[in-house]
C-alpha cells in the first residue's frame, strides 16, 4: 500500500511543478514555452496517475486501461493534425 | 444475365461517358479493381459451393486428417493480399495527383456554389448560372468557393468531384475531351433543394464556342437570375397560363382586383408583400393556398423575382435556360 | 450426448413436465420484467426496442424507395424526403445496427459462453437500457416535431446554421444513446476480464467473445467523440459559439474529422460483432472448429485496433490535404486485410466438415457472401483516384448496404435463430426460417446490386429527384426493397407464433460446443447449477458423426 | 454467512473489488476520449490562429487560475489520504477529509464562476454577451468559446464529483464502511483524480498560452 507521508510528498511536488510551470510561463523560451508547460503537466498527470490512483501498486490491467486511453487521444490528435498540419489554404482575397 | 440485354436496349444507362482527360485511367482502374473483386468473389463463392457440397452431412466424402489450424496457409494468403492491396493503393494514387496540379494554361473559372444553385463566372466576366460551356480540348482550372453550406462540384462524365467549402477556395482541373451536354451534380447534402442544384456542363468544338460567346445576348442579369428563381421555386406551376394563380405577365402598373373588394395598383412593394405574405391581399377569384416564402427568399432574390416579373410584360422570347 | 434432430421430422415428445422453473417464469408481471437485473431479460428488453426502431427505420426506407420510383418524386417532396432518410439513417445506425448484436445476442450469450452467472455490474446493465429508451423517446419526440434534415451525419455548417428542423432534439436522442453503448461495452470488458469461468483461458473462448470484446473496446472509446461532437453542434446552434461556422475562422473539416473519428469505428461495432456470430455458426454447423483461431481472434483484435486509423477516407474529397489522404488510402488498404483472412478462415473451416443447411447456416452462407461484394466494394471507395469519381453516390449506398444490411442484419438474424431455443426455449419453423432467408438474400441482391451500376453513372446519394435516364434501375432496386421488406416481416412472425406454440426445445438442439449449450432451455436465472470449469480446446467436436439434421 | 456486500454474480471480494476499479478505469477511458474531442479542436485552432491564441489568452486572469489549480491539486491530496483512512477502516479520519475534499472542490468552483462572472461583465461571454470590438475579435470570440465550453463541461464533471463525495460521506457517517469494505469511496476517489487531471492539462492551454 501507498502510505500517507508518500502522499504528502506527492503533493508537495505537484505544488512545487505547479509554481514552475507558472513562472516559466512568464519567460520569454520561444518555442519551448509550449513543450516545457505540457511536459510539466504530462509529469503532474503522471504523479497523481502512479501515486494518487494507486496505479503503482495496480495489476498490469489497469495500466494497460490508462495507456490505451491515452494512446487512442493521441491518434485522433495525430490524424487530425496529418490533416491539419499540411494544408495549403487559399484564402479567398 | 440474359436480362440484361433488352436493359441495354431500351436505353438503360450501364456506363457514364467518358469526357475527360482523366476519365479514362479512372475507368482503367476501376476495371482493374472490378477484375480483382471477380476473381475473389469467385473463389469464396466456389470455394464455399464446393466444401458445401462435398462435405454435407451425410456424404462419404473422406474426412480423414481434418487440419484446424495451418500458419503457412495463413501467412500465404495474409501476404498475397497485402501485396494485391498495396498495388492497388499505388495505382489509386496516379489519378488522384493529376487532379492537384492543374496545368499552366488552364483558363480559370469561378464557381461560387449556394443554397441550391451554381453560379458560374468566365475570365471574360461572362455569368452562367448552372451552366457551363466551354471548348473542347481547353484546360479549365475550377476555383470553387461557398458561400454558405458545404456543397460539392460533381460531374460524372469527367470523374471530377471536389466538395466546395465555404471560408476557402478549393481548386480542381478538367480536360473536356469529348464534346456534348453532361450532367452537373451538388454531390454533398446541401438542403431542401439539394437535388435542384443540377446543372449542365455544355462542351462544344471551337467553332461553335466561339459562336456561342458571340451570339448569346447577356440579358439583364437580375431578369435572368429572377426566372431560375421563378423555376425553382415552383411559382411557375401555379402561376403559368390555366395555372391555380393569377397571370402575373403585365402586372406591374395593371389594376388589381382584391377579395375583400378594394381595388389597387400592382407595384413593387405589392408583388413584394405578396411573396412574402400571399394571405394579406388577396386576389379576387383566387383560393389562399399560396405559401409564403418568408426567410427563404433574401432581399436580392426578391427584387431579381420582380426584376423578372417586369421583364415578363416587355419582351417574350427572353433567352430562358433550356 | 445423444443430440436430437431439430425440424419438422423431430419425434414429438411434447413434455406435458411441470413447468421446470427457468428465468422467464421465475417471476412474471410488468415490474419484474422493467427492474430486472437479469442480463438474458435484458437482452429481450433490448430486442423488443431495436425491433421497434427497425420497422419505423425499415417504414423510412421503404417510403423513401418508393418516392424514388419516378425522376420528379412520386410521393413525397423534396424536404420530406430529407427528413425520411435522416430518420432511416439515425434509427438504422444508432438505434439498430449498433445496439443489435452486442446489447441482445450480446448480452445474452456472453455471461452464459465464459460460465459467468452475470455481467459484472447488472444495475448498469438495466441502465443502459433506460438510457437506450430515453434516447429513443427523443428520437421519437423529434420526429413528431417535424423530424430532422440534416441526415444522419449533422455535417456542419448546414447543421449548426442553415438547417431549420428540430436538429437539437436529435442530438439529444444521439447523445442519450451514446451513454448507452459506453455502458454496454464497460460491462462487457470488465465481465470477459474478471469474471470467466475456471480453465476458461483467452484461447479457450469462443471466437464470439473476442469479437465482442473487441467491439465493446470500440464501443467505450469511440462514443464520447461522437456525444461531445454533437454536443458542439448543439452548443453552436443554440447559443452561436462559433466552433464549427466558417465566418468566425471556424474550420469546416474539423466536424467531420471528429465525426468520422466515431463513425468509421461505429461500422466496425456493427460489424465486427456480425464476424463473431458467423464464426459460432460456421464451426457449430461444419461441425469442426474454426480453421485458424489464433489467426480469426486477432483479425478481430486488429480490425479493432486499424479501424481507428483510417477515418480520412470519408474526407478524400472534402478538402483534405493530399498527405493526410494518402495516408489514410493505405491505412484503409491495410485495415482491409484482416476482414479478408476472416472470409478465408470461414471458407477453409466447412473442408472436411459435416455441412449442415439449418437456417442460421444459411444466413452465414449469406453473410459470408455479401460481406465480400461489400468489403471488395470498400476497396475501390479507399483508391484515391476513384473515390473522387464515386463518392457520395449510390456507389457508397451499395457499398456500405452490403456491409450493414448484407452483412450484419444476416448475421443478426443468423445468431437470434441460432440462439432462440435458449432465449425462448422452443424451436422455431425450420421451413419457414429457410424461407425467409432465401427471400431476404433475394430481395436484398435486387435491391442493391442495382445501385452499383447507378452509382458509377454518377447519381448522387440522397436526390429526392434524379435525371430520368436513372429511372429504370431506380425502380428494379424499389421492387428488390419490398421483397426485402417482406422478408423481413417473416421471421417477426414465425419466432414470435415460435414463443407461444412451437415445440419445447432440448438444451442442445444443434449439438454445439461452448457452455451456454451445456445448460436448459431456457436456462436458469443463475444460468449454471454449478460454475462448469473448462478443461479442453473450444469447438471440440471432435469424430461425432453428426446424427444431426 | 456470505459477506454480505458480495453480489451474486461475484465469487469473492477482490474479484468483485478488481472488477470495481477495472471498471472504473475503463469509465476514464472513455472520460479522456470524451474530453480528447475538444482539446483536438483546440489544437486545431491553436494550430490556424497561433498569435490571436496568446492575445486572447492574456484576458483571462493568471493568478486565479494558479491558485485554482493549486486548489485542485491539494484536493487530490485530500481525496488520497480519505482513501487511505477508508482502507484503514477509522470512520471519522476519513470523514474529515471527505469534507476537506468537499471544501477545497467548492472553492475551486467558486473562483471558477466569479471569473465567469467577470468575463461576462467585460462582455467576453461568446453567446450571450460578446460586445469586445478589438484585434482578433473573431479569434477570441473562439478562443472565449472554447474557455467556456471546456472549463464548463469540467466544473460539470466537478459538480457531479462533489454530489459523490457527499454520498461518500453520508454512507461513511452512517458507518457503513469498513475494513473490509469500501470500495465506493476508491471509486469516487479514482473520477476525483481523474478531473483534477483534466484540470492540469486545462491550465496550461488557457491560462499559460504565450508564444507560438
Amino acid at each position: 500500500m501507498i502510505s500517507k507521508k508518500t502522499d504528502i510528498w506527492v503533493a508537495v511536488a505537484l505544488l512545487v511543478l505547479l509554481v514552475l510551470t507558472a513562472w516559466l510561463s512568464k519567460v520569454n523560451l520561444g518555442a519551448w514555452n509550449l513543450a516545457a508547460a505540457m511536459l510539466i503537466a504530462v509529469a503532474k498527470a503522471l504523479l497523481v496517475v502512479i501515486f494518487f490512483m494507486e496505479m503503482k501498486v495496480s495489476p498490469r490491467l489497469m495500466w494497460l486501461a490508462a495507456a490505451m486511453g491515452i494512446f487512442w487521444l493521441g491518434l485522433l490528435v495525430g490524424g487530425v493534425l496529418i490533416d491539419v498540419g499540411t494544408r495549403v489554404i487559399v484564402l479567398p482575397h | 444475365m440474359v436480362a440484361v440485354i433488352p436493359m441495354v436496349a431500351a436505353g438503360i444507362p450501364l456506363f457514364p461517358p467518358s469526357a475527360s482527360s482523366v476519365s479514362w485511367r479512372v475507368d482503367r482502374l476501376f476495371f482493374g479493381l472490378c477484375a480483382f473483386s471477380v476473381i475473389v468473389v469467385g473463389i469464396v463463392f466456389f470455394g464455399n459451393l464446393y466444401f458445401a457440397i462435398r462435405y454435407r452431412n451425410g456424404s462419404h466424402a473422406d474426412r480423414s486428417n481434418q487440419i484446424h489450424d495451418s500458419t503457412p496457409i495463413e501467412w500465404t494468403w495474409t501476404i498475397i493480399t497485402a501485396i494485391v492491396f498495396f498495388g492497388y493503393f499505388v495505382w489509386g494514387l496516379q489519378p488522384y495527383f493529376d487532379d492537384f496540379r492543374p496545368p499552366a494554361d488552364a483558363m480559370n473559372i469561378y464557381v461560387v456554389g449556394r443554397q441550391w444553385m451554381w453560379k458560374i463566372e468566365h475570365p471574360d466576366g461572362r455569368r452562367e448560372i448552372n451552366q457551363l460551356h466551354v471548348p473542347v480540348g481547353q484546360s479549365i482550372q475550377l476555383n470553387l468557393i461557398s458561400q454558405d453550406v458545404i456543397h460539392s462540384f460533381g460531374v460524372p462524365a469527367f470523374r471530377l468531384k471536389r466538395d466546395v467549402l465555404p471560408g476557402r477556395y478549393e481548386t480542381v482541373w478538367f480536360r473536356p475531351t469529348k464534346p456534348g451536354t453532361y450532367h452537373l451534380f451538388c454531390d454533398q447534402y446541401c438542403g431542401a433543394f439539394h437535388s435542384d442544384m443540377a446543372g449542365q456542363i455544355v462542351v462544344m468544338d471551337g467553332a461553335r464556342y466561339q459562336q456561342w460567346l458571340s451570339q448569346v445576348r447577356t440579358s439583364t442579369p437580375m431578369a435572368r437570375e429572377g426566372s431560375e428563381l421563378f423555376r425553382r421555386h415552383g411559382c411557375v406551376e401555379c402561376h403559368k397560363p390555366g395555372g391555380r394563380g393569377p397571370e402575373l405577365s403585365g402586372l406591374p402598373g395593371r389594376l388589381v382586383h382584391l377579395s375583400d373588394g378594394s381595388v389597387l395598383i400592382a407595384d413593387d412593394d405589392y408583388i413584394r408583400e405578396s411573396i412574402l405574405a400571399p394571405g394579406t391581399k388577396l386576389v379576387a377569384g383566387y383560393p389562399p393556398i399560396m405559401p409564403t416564402f418568408q426567410g427563404q427568399l433574401s432581399e436580392m432574390q426578391i427584387s431579381e423575382l420582380i426584376a423578372y416579373i417586369k421583364s415578363l410584360g416587355i419582351e417574350e422570347q427572353e433567352v430562358r435556360p433550356q | 450426448m445423444t443430440t436430437i434432430a431439430a425440424g419438422a421430422r423431430l419425434p414429438v415428445a411434447r413434455r406435458s413436465v411441470v413447468e421446470r422453473e427457468h428465468y422467464l417464469n421465475e417471476s412474471v408481471g410488468v415490474r419484474s420484467w422493467l427492474l430486472t437485473t437479469d442480463h438474458k431479460r435484458i437482452g429481450i428488453l433490448f430486442l423488443i426496442a431495436i425491433t421497434f426502431f427497425f420497422v419505423a427505420g425499415g417504414i423510412a426506407a421503404l417510403l423513401m424507395r418508393i418516392n424514388l420510383l419516378t425522376p420528379n418524386g412520386y410521393i413525397v417532396d423534396p424536404e420530406t424526403y430529407n427528413r425520411l432518410f435522416s430518420m432511416h439513417g439515425i434509427m438504422m445506425v444508432w438505434f439498430f445496427l449498433i445496439p443489435s448484436i452486442p446489447a441482445v445476442l450480446g448480452n445474452f450469450v456472453v455471461p452464459m459462453m465464459i460460465g459467468a452467472r452475470d455481467l459484472a455490474f447488472p444495475r448498469l446493465n438495466l441502465l443502459s437500457w433506460y438510457i437506450f429508451v430515453l434516447g429513443g423517446l427523443f428520437t421519437l419526440a423529434d420526429v413528431v416535431m417535424g423530424g430532422v434534415d440534416t441526415g444522419w451525419t449533422f455535417y456542419t455548417p448546414f447543421s449548426s446554421t442553415y438547417s431549420n428542423s428540430a436538429v437539437v432534439l436529435a442530438i439529444v436522442g444521439v447523445f442519450i444513446s451514446g451513454f448507452s453503448s459506453i455502458l454496454t461495452g464497460l460491462n462487457f470488458i470488465v465481465t470477459i476480464h474478471k469474471m470467466r469461468a475456471p480453465g476458461m483461458t483467452w484461447f479457450r473462448l469462443p471466437l464470439f467473445i473476442w469479437s465482442m470484446y473487441t467491439t465493446a473496446v470500440i464501443l467505450v472509446l469511440a462514443s464520447p467523440v461522437i456525444a461531445i461532437t454533437l454536443v458542439l453542434v448543439a452548443l453552436e446552434r443554440l447559443f452561436h459559439i462559433g466552433i464549427f461556422d466558417p465566418r468566425f475562422g471556424g474550420d469546416p473539416l474539423l466536424f467531420q474529422h471528429l465525426f468520422w473519428f466515431y463513425s468509421h469505428p461505429a461500422v466496425y461495432i456493427m460489424v465486427l460483432p456480425a464476424m463473431g456470430v458467423v464464426s459460432e455458426l460456421v464451426a457449430c454447423f461444419s461441425r469442426k472448429r474454426v480453421f485458424g483461431y489464433k489467426f480469426v481472434a486477432f483479425a478481430s483484435i486488429s480490425i479493432g485496433v486499424l479501424g481507428f486509423l483510417v477515418w480520412g477516407h470519408h474526407m478524400f474529397v472534402s478538402g483534405q490535404a493530399i498527405y493526410a489522404s494518402v495516408v489514410f488510402s493505405f491505412l484503409s488498404y491495410v485495415v482491409a486485410v484482416p476482414s479478408a483472412i476472416k472470409v478465408f478462415n470461414w471458407t477453409m473451416t466447412m473442408r472436411k466438415g459435416h455441412v449442415h443447411f439449418a437456417t442460421p447456416m444459411l444466413y452465414a452462407y449469406g453473410f459470408i457472401g455479401l460481406f465480400t461484394i461489400g468489403g471488395l466494394t470498400g476497396l475501390f471507395l479507399a483508391a484515391l483516384g476513384l473515390d473522387a469519381h464515386v463518392h457520395d453516390t449510390y456507389f457508397v449506398i451499395a457499398h456500405f448496404h452490403f456491409i450493414m444490411v448484407g452483412g450484419s442484419v444476416m448475421a443478426y438474424l443468423g445468431g437470434i435463430h441460432y440462439w432462440w431455443p435458449k432465449i425462448s426455449g422452443k424451436l422455431y419453423p425450420e421451413m419457414w426460417g429457410r424461407i425467409s432467408a432465401v427471400l431476404i438474400f433475394a430481395g436484398f441482391n435486387l435491391t442493391f446490386l442495382p445501385q452499383f451500376i447507378l452509382g458509377y453513372l454518377g447519381m448522387p446519394r440522397r436526390f429526392p429527384h434524379y435525371p430520368p435516364e436513372f429511372q429504370a434501375l431506380n425502380v428494379m432496386s424499389t421492387a428488390g426493397a419490398s421483397i426485402l421488406g417482406l422478408g423481413y416481416l417473416l421471421p417477426l412472425l414465425y419466432l414470435a407464433w415460435s414463443a407461444r406454440y412451437a415445440q419445447n426445445a432440448p438444451p442442445n438442439p444443434w449439438g454445439a460446443t461452448g457452455l451456454e449449450w451445456q445448460t436448459e432451455s431456457p436456462p436458469p436465472t443463475h444460468n449454471f447449477e454449478v460454475t462448469p470449469v473448462v478443461t479442453e480446446e473450444p469447438y471440440d467436436y471432435g469424430e461425432i458423426e453428426g446424427a444431426y439434421a | 454467512m456470505p459477506d454480505a456486500h458480495l453480489a451474486q454474480q461475484f465469487d469473492d471480494p477482490a474479484q468483485q473489488r478488481e472488477a470495481a476499479k477495472l471498471g472504473m478505469w475503463v469509465f476514464l477511458m472513455s472520460e479522456i476520449l470524451f474530453f480528447g474531442g475538444m482539446f483536438t479542436a483546440y489544437i486545431t485552432y491553436r494550430v490556424d490562429h497561433p498569435i490571436a491564441w496568446v492575445i486572447a489568452s492574456h484576458h483571462l486572469d493568471f493568478w486565479l487560475g494558479t491558485t485554482d489549480t493549486a486548489l485542485l491539486l491539494i484536493s487530490s491530496l485530500t481525496m488520497a489520504l480519505a482513501v487511505h483512512s477508508a482502507q484503514e477502516g477509522s470512520r471519522w479520519v476519513t470523514a474529515l477529509f471527505l469534507t476537506l475534499t468537499m471544501i477545497l472542490g467548492l472553492l475551486f468552483l467558486g473562483i471558477k464562476f466569479f471569473e465567469y462572472a467577470k468575463h461576462y461583465g467585460e462582455g467576453l461571454f461568446p453567446g450571450f454577451n460578446f460586445t469586445y470590438k478589438g484585434p482578433y475579435q473573431r479569434e477570441i470570440f473562439l478562443f472565449m468559446s472554447f474557455y467556456f465550453t471546456m472549463t464548463g463541461w469540467h466544473a460539470i464533471h466537478m459538480i457531479v464529483g462533489l454530489g459523490l463525495l457527499s454520498g461518500m460521506l453520508a454512507i461513511t457517517l452512517a458507518g457503513k464502511f469498513s475494513k473490509a469494505w469500501h470500495n465506493p469511496i476508491v471509486i469516487t476517489g479514482l473520477y476525483w483524480h481523474f478531473v483534477d487531471i483534466v484540470w492540469i492539462f486545462l491550465y496550461p492551454c488557457f491560462y499559460l498560452v504565450n508564444t507560438r
